[in-house]
Formats: C-alpha cells, structure tokens, sequence
C-alpha cells in the first residue's frame, strides 16, 4: 500500500522550511475551516483529541476504498496490502519513539487500554501484599483507576508522590516513597490539568535503583515534544494515536522485549496464539502475542501520516510553537485579572495546556459562553478528580494548544472571556 | 452577546442563580437525596420535610454551574406546599419544557418556564435536570422505605 | 451529526425494492471495481473481514473532516456532535440487533474483546475450582483461548459439545455435557470454517434451566441473517463491525443489564468512572462503566450507515441471497469432483461459508494460483486449530460471501480452481 | 497460466514437492528441531547427524504446501556433507535470494536458485524460510547443549 505521504504534507513541509507557521499548517485541518454558532471554529481541545490533517483522513478513505482486508492470515493481494499498511505503521511508530524495536510496539485502542494491559497482565501475576505501585497526585483516571483496581485485587499498597502548590512534583520525599517494596512506578510525563513536565528520567532512575519497573503515561507528552524511550529508559509507555493526529481507537503500548516475553497475554484470541489444543494454547511472538483479535486495521494505516506529519514539522519545531503560545496566552489570561491559573508560570516546565477558573463563572457556564463565540475549550474534572480535590476545585477551564493553533486563537479565547464576564456581570 | 446565550441565561436564571432560595440546611428531613453528575463534578444535596403528605420545608445546596443552581433554586419555590404527586407532575412538565415538548395544561410552571431557553443546549440539559432527578429519586426510594440516597446521573 | 443516510443507500434501497440484486449493491462498493493482477476482484473473504459501502467510507471522512472531538465530557459543539454521532450508533445496535436497551450495547474494539470482557469480569470473579465451562469443538479461537485461560486461572473445567461428521453439533450427550456444574455454555451461532447454523436457543434454554448463563458468538451470524437478541435469550452477545460492512476496530457486547450490573468493569479509566479518590473509584453506569478511555468514535460513527444499508435491504433478504449463493456454490464446487467439501450439505442449515480442500493442491498454494486470478479467498486454520485436528487438517481453503457477491463471482472461483488443476497436474 | 506463477512453481520446485528427499526419519540425531509457522499451520521436523563437524545425514519431514516442501527437500540436498559453517552460509544465501538481494559469490546454490521466484510473493516467503530457520535454530541450540527443540516463525 503506497500511503500518500507527500500529499498532505507538501504545503506543511513547505512551511517548516520557511519556518513553523500554522497559519499554512491549519490549511491542511479540514475542520479547522469549519464554522460554530456563525464563527471561525477556534479549537483548543487538543488535550482531549486532536484534529486529523488532510493526509490522514485521505489515508482511511484509500484504505477502505482500495486495500481493506484482514491482516496476517491472508494470502491474497488485498491482505498482503493490508498487513503491510498495518505493519508499516508499526514499524514508523518504532522509529518515532527513538528507533525501538517493532516487537515492542504493541496496538491497543488507546492510552488507557496500553495501561490496563500492564496492570492485568504484569500486575495481576507479580504483586501481592506487601508490594507498593507509586503514583503521583497529578495522574489522570487512566493511570489511576487500573492500579486502584490492582491494588484491591492483589492487597498491594498505592503511594502517591504529592505535588506542590505550583503544580510542580514535590519530590523531597521521593526515597521514601519509592520504598525498596516499591513494584511498580506509573506516572505521567505531561500533566492533562496543570500541564507540567515532570522530571521522569530522574524519577524513573531512582525506581530502577529500587528495583521497580517503570510506566510513564505519555498521552499528553508524545504528541507535543521530542521524547526518546528508550532515553526514557521506563519500561512501559503508553499513548493514544487520536491525541496526535491520529484517527479514533488506536493507542500504543510500548514495553521493553524481555519483560513484554516474560508476561502473560491479555486479550485472548485469534492471531495471538501459536497453537491452540482444547485444553492449552501456547502464545505467538511479539508484539502479536498482545494483539488478539482483528485490529484496527484501517486506524494503524492513517496513524502512519500522522507521524509523517509531526516528523515532517519536527517536534522540537512543535515543542517550540508551543512554548510560544503558552507563554503568550500566560501573560494575555494573566493579564485579565479575574481567572485563577494552575500549573507552573515557566513556559520551560509545561506543555500546551492551561487549567483556570473564573472567581464568579462555572467552568461549565464559561464553556457554553465560549462556544457561542466558537471557541472549543473543556470545562470539568478532565478525567483527573483527586488532583480537582487537591486543588480544590470541583472543576476547571482548560484550553489546550497544538500545531495549528495561533496567536490570534488565543486573542479570540481572551476576548470571549471577557465577553463572558460582561455577560455575568450585568445579565 | 449572540442571542441564544440570552434565551440560557435569562434574568430570572440569573437571578436564582445568584441568590438561590433554600439552602438552609433541614434538620431531621423526611427525605434526604445527594445527586451528583459525575461527568462535569455537579453536586447536590436535597433534603424536604413533610407534613400531611405535603412538601413543607426544601432545602437544596448545589454546588454547580449556573443552569443546575438556578434549576434547584426554582425547585424550592416551585414544590414547596404541593403534594408528592403533584411534585412528580411538576418534574414531568420541566423534563418537557427542557425536551421543548408541550407542557401539560394543568401544571403552572412558574420561574420554571425560564428553563426553556436550556433545551438549544443539549449537552447543558442535565444541568437543569440534576436537581428534578434527584428530587424524584429520593421520592422514590422514601416511598420504599429509604430516607438517605445517592443518585448518580449521565 | 447529521450522517448522509440517504447517499450511499438510495442505489441499494432502489435494488432491494426492484428484488435485491447484488450487481447494483456490487456498485456501492468502491474496492470492488478494483483490478489484482489485471482482473476485476473477485472477493470471496467475506468471513474475515467485509468491504465498506460508500456511505460508510463517506461517514468516517465527514466524521473528521467536519464533526471531530472527545465524547461526553465535552460542552462545546463538536464534542456534543461527536457524541451525539457515537450515541446514535449505539442507538442504531441496539434496534439492529431487536430493540434491546442502549445500556446493553458496549463498545469493544472488536468480537474477540468482547468475549474476553466477560472472561476477565465475570468469568475471574465467579468460577472456582469445580465449575464447568462448556464451549464446542467449532469454536474460532476468539471464543476458545479466553475460556481455555479462564480454566487454567481458576481451576474450572472446559467441556466441549462435539461435532457429528457432516459438520453438525452432535447434541444427543447435551443433558451430560451441560450439567449441573456449568457456569457459562458459550457457542458460536455460526461455524466460521463449517458455515453452520447452530441451535442456540434451544441449547441456551437447557443451559438456563441448569442455571448457566450463555454467551453467543454472533460474529458469523448477525452479519448474515436476521438476529433477534431478545429471542435467542442468550445473556451476551458479540460480534465485530467490520464483518458486516463497518469499519475496523470496532465490537460489540450485548449483555442482559441486571447481569451487566452485577460484574466488575473491565478496562478501567476515564469516562467509565462515578468518582475516583486516591484509594477507591465507583462506577459510572451502564454502557460506559465497560468503556474506558477515548473509545473509537470515529468508527462508531461509520458503523450506523453500516447497519442502515443492512436495514435498507432487511437481514432477511440477506439471509435469501446466501441460501442462493450457497446452493450453487456447492452444486459447482461438488461438480469439479476433487474437493473435500466440509460442513452440512443441506444450504438452509448454513451460511455463505464454504471450506474444502483440493486432494492434490495446498491451501496455500491455491490460495496464491486463485490470487493471480483475481479471486480473494483464505486457506489455513481460520483461527479454528482444534477443529482443523477434528476433521484431519491443517487447513482448508475457505470462500465466504456476501451481498455483493454473485454466480458469475462462483463461477470465477471455479474456473480458477480448475486453472489450479490444470497447473498442477502439469507443471 | 499467469506468468509470475511459472516463476514461483518452477518445475524445479514442482519436482521436489512431489518427490521430497531425506524424508527417512534419523535414529539417533544429533540434532533435532521441530518448526511452525502458526499463522498458516505448516509444521516441519527436521533432524542432522553430524560427522566429523560436517552434516552427515539429513531428515526432512514437512507437512505443509509446495512451497515449504520443496524448500526443505532442497535443504536436504544442500547441506549434506557441509561443515556447520557453510550451511550458515547456505541459509543466509537462501535468504538473500527470497530478498532478491545480491548473492554472496562464494556460494553455490544449485537447485535452490528455484526459490528465486518466490520474492514476487511475499506472503509466501516465510513458507520458504520455514525449514531453513527451522535449521538455524537447532543449529544455534546444538550449539547452547539442547538436542531437541520448537520453533516458530511467524
Ligand atoms: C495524561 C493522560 N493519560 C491518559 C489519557 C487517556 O487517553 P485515552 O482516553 O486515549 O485512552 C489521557 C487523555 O484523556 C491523558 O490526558
Ligand atoms: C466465529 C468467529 N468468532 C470470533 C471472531 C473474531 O472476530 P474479531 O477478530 O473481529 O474479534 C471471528 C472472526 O474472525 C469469527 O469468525
């Protein structure tokens, strides 16, 4: 399968040369020419899921139109086109991350699939009472709720690595968090909430030192900074295609070989096995030992532009663009006077994405006042309730940047705020 | 401002919602009912106390966006004095005003009719419903037997 | 969302009302006009996965290009209309499969995840040394392995209901096979490899009456016939979209909702939450507590236009246009007089699926001679090994139809296995 | 008949799949490994005697389709009376080949230059491996002390 990858990314490509611009970038976003409520849609719910270029979309209409068929098991020349899309996808995945092995690349559905793998399947056969998983304060639910499950189910013990008020790690206390009974080590790479960059090469070191492994959820940093992982070193990482340009219902699992070997399979089935008896099964080789069942055949094949697309742009090229944003949408809200703003005030330490509350607006009714005004943003939990309960709120505001955004998207999200309190105030 | 967001956010919303009516606490209530919405963090804690099969005292302390504050506000002034069925008949005619379906005659509405402006908004329709629906839920479990009740919606 | 019902059904609709002729439904199959090795597919692999009609080619595009975003967590416009789509769909499933509730109908990413999701919830949490589970020799791996690793989990036994010769269940040892001790009976409703048609219902009903629940394997079965979930009784039901014209990456669990209540979710996460503090989490409730994560919304929306061209031509006139197809396919197949055909010889008491072997020619190697021909069908074990052992094989070559499917598609394969004949016998 | 199939099915292929050599099971091995290919269900047992660090007797025992066979049965004939290194050579040629990639000069591959055909059909290729990695693996376990071994490609 020839996927197109000069077609969409032509005019980007065109643009990185001639320096970042997303002002070229957003021509390639279909929906970003989009209208909401009679304006230009100003989208900045990239946190939640990103927008899909040009090159991706086509990618799924060429799949399905000319090459659909199930993969691995066929002979003939549609699943031969089709295995090798989903293979090929497989195989850029691995050199995006650092030039990991394709056997260590394992398709899920999402982010919060990739963790439950591990939980079940390392988990649920190597801890018991007396084991420690350490978390931090920041996790969002996917990173969260697995290892309470886990914790109930095998008796282990859940310690947290607490945050201060700036949004940052506190880790004064981490040797004695990351206990020698420590098993385990899962946190995220980039908060969903506060936007923090947390400092996972150090922590995960110390854990190694203890002799835990290590997860690092990457849902919110992948996307949007150069992450090596095998620099990482972690054991686990997991992320989510659709946060990265990618379609809909295809995550990844990264695990290192020998431990990936050592485990158990988690979802049973057909193309994981090697031979099945009625009474045993022995398991196929990675990675497809972890893949029961027909895949998403057609999401891998469009996930393979979208990472063309990044690699095209260069993500210290996007890490940059969005340094920039945030350190101009910090000082415009700021500026405002009225919001309450989360996370650290160094552009340097966080990603892309804002959490703030109005003093006299709900997160809720800011949302529907800026969506008339076509701007997209999030109000809620965002999947992260004990952080709310940490901060003390019950909601936030969170506006999130990527690629395509401007500076002039966060003038539109200034201005609709400011109309919001106007509203608020005199209604 | 663009004119949907003034039918949501009407005078009487507002007005409720910066002064909602009822949040004293109720010592020793009949009924008592927490709802909470767990998609957007909504809570509410909703207590009545009876008398001969009548609403009596409400109280209702919601802590929430405008819309659900405002929906339990009304609340209070609305069933206070009715009976249990006409309560029920009254959390039917605001699930229609919501729904944009013809109100029943009979029911006199009230600040509720201010809901209206809600139903171009779908996504905010549990908003104006979290407080009616734990209301009714704890009816319920009351005339089962239970005084204390959690509800959960989606 | 407003999904284009009406775009890519009109042709269909216009063929199911002039009599259901598969060369104008052939029309609304783009990869269908496609050419392998210079001659028009011929694709007879429909078991393992459909081709997509237009309108669900067109879903998907317009999904991303104009309605994209995170699911119910979201207020602003995009995100309510991707939910709307998402929720619409399941809406769709659940009067597809006989008006059940919408509680009922969980996304999974596809049949095999499904049926691991009851292995894994309430399989984990209520078999126990002692307790039997009864599958059958037919099985397709995906509703073998979860149970197998069940059994080895738990201590439970596996019990399997044999096949007869002619490829039918051989139930006169059913009252002992099922006995007391049974937990769970799980069966496919049709063979993948044999085309059978089974008797879930009355085989379900002696497995409630010895207090048992049931899962059917509806994956071959509700793509090609008229299913009503309600009447079969069965207490889940799975199947995969992308075997009846939708896209990849998406399944579906039916489960009765006092049983669905009663179980632990499975993937644990955002969005399948009530509330989550840092040492316990309640459940959100049915469908979402089993849907953890960003689910494939993408594919959700896709899958609705899937049901209605299957609606626009109503199931039962599917199901007539098989028995057609099926009839003639093993009159000429029997004809050429050397194959080993499998499975029951009477059409009404299987589906479109043919399996059989050449005495003289590998499934592998006609499977490649047929690919040169143009004609797309699998040869090997179909994810069945232990029925392969039964019948003394180690594949078959399997041809499988659909709507789109013809005599004249019939007859391609046969004069291609004939040219396979020829090739071999002189070579 | 379509070109590129009298490229893959050769007559010298065709030949071996009908008359496979070495298929006498061997008494006593030196070494033994049993090869799958899950996904297609071919299987092979495949056996070495060794003299004098040279390959004395070979067995081959291949269910699986003409491509599988064949290969295996020029395994046979290949590598008898090889030292253990030059059948490394051997099999990396062979692999070279099913690539379309250059051969190494040195080698001399006789029959097995038939395999050539196969590069134009990729899925098949691992059915020409099959024997081949079978041979590899027993190979490399001989040399780590294991006599009899699985081995699965995928
Ligand atoms: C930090 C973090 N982890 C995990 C997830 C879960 O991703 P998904 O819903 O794609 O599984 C998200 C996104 O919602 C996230 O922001
Ligand atoms: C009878 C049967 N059950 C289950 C499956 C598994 O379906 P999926 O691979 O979509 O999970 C299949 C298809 O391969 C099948 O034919």
């Amino acid at each position: 399968m020839k996927v197109k990858e000069e077609s969409g990314l032509s005019i980007a490509r065109a643009g990185a040369a001639a320096g970042f611009d997303p002002e070229i970038i957003k021509a390639d976003f279909p929906i970003l020419s989009r209208e909401v409520h009679g304006k230009r849609l100003v989208y900045l719910d990239n946190a939640a899921t990103t927008q899909k270029p040009e090159s991706v979309i086509q990618a799924l209409d060429d799949y399905y139109r000319n090459h659909n068929a199930n993969v691995h098991r066929g002979i003939h020349t549609l699943a031969e086109e089709a295995t090798a899309a989903m293979e090929g996808a497989r195989q850029k995945v691995a050199d995006f991350i650092g030039g990991v092995k394709t056997q260590e690349v394992i398709f899920t559905r999402n982010c919060t699939e990739a963790i439950n793998l591990v939980a079940y399947s390392w988990g649920r056969n190597n801890l018991g009472r007396g084991d420690r998983i350490v978390l931090t304060e920041m996790e969002h639910h996917a990173n969260l709720v697995p290892w309470i499950a886990l914790a109930k189910r095998t008796g282990a013990e859940l310690r947290y690595i607490p945050i201060d008020n700036d949004g940052y790690l506190n880790l004064s206390d981490l040797n004695g968090i990351i206990s020698p009974a420590t098993r385990i080590l899962a946190l995220t790479h980039m908060s969903n909430v506060l936007g923090t960059i947390n400092p996972v090469e150090e922590i995960i070191e110390l854990a190694h030192r203890r002799g835990a492994l290590t997860l690092v959820d990457a849902a919110q940093s992948i996307p949007h900074m150069p992450v090596n992982v095998k620099d990482l070193d972690a054991d686990f990482v997991a992320f989510s295609a659709h946060k990265m340009l990618g379609p809909t219902g295809i995550g990844i699992l990264y695990g290192k070989e020998n431990i990936l070997n050592e485990m158990e399979p988690f979802i049973y089935g057909g193309d994981m096995i090697r031979e099945v008896r009625f009474d045993s099964a022995t398991w196929n080789e990675l990675p497809w030992k972890f893949e029961g069942g027909t895949p998403n055949i057609g999401g891998a094949a469009a996930f393979a532009p979208a990472l063309d697309y990044l690699a095209g742009l260069g993500m210290d090229a996007v890490r940059r663009h969005e340094i920039e944003l945030i350190s101009y949408a910090l000082d415009r809200l700021q500026n405002l006077g009225s919001l309450r703003i989360f996370g650290p005030s160094n552009p340097d330490d966080r990603g892309g994405t804002i959490s703030f509350i109005d003093n006299e607006i709900h997160p809720h009714d800011l949302a529907t006042i800026l969506d008339t005004y076509g701007v997209a943003i999030r109000a809620g939990h965002h999947c992260a309730q004990p952080l709310m309960k940490r901060l003390g709120v019950s909601a936030t505001v969170r506006a999130s940047f990527y690629i395509y955004n401007t500076k002039d998207d966060i003038d539109r999200l200034v201005e609709a705020l400011k109309a919001a309190r106007r509203f608020f105030g005199n209604a | 401002m663009p004119e949907p967001l003034d039918e949501l956010y009407r005078d009487i919303i507002m007005d409720h919602y910066r002064y909602p009516r009822g949040r004293k606490k109720l010592e020793n209530a009949d009924m008592r009912n927490e709802g909470q919405n767990p998609v957007c963090g909504d809570e509410i804690e909703l207590s009545l106390k009876l008398d001969d099969g009548r609403v009596d005292e409400v109280s209702v302390e919601c802590m929430g966006c405008a819309i659900s504050v405002a929906s339990g506000s009304m609340l209070v002034d609305a069933i206070k004095g009715k009976s249990l069925q006409e309560v029920r008949r009254i959390a039917a005619a605001v699930k229609a005003i919501l729904k944009g379906e013809p109100l029943p005659e009979e029911v006199e509405m009230g600040d509720l009719e201010a809901l209206a402006g809600v139903k171009n908004f779908p996504v905010r329709i549990k908003c104006a419903l979290l407080s009616w629906t734990t209301l009714i839920d704890g009816i319920e479990a009351l005339e089962e037997g239970v005084v204390a009740n959690v509800t959960s919606t989606e």
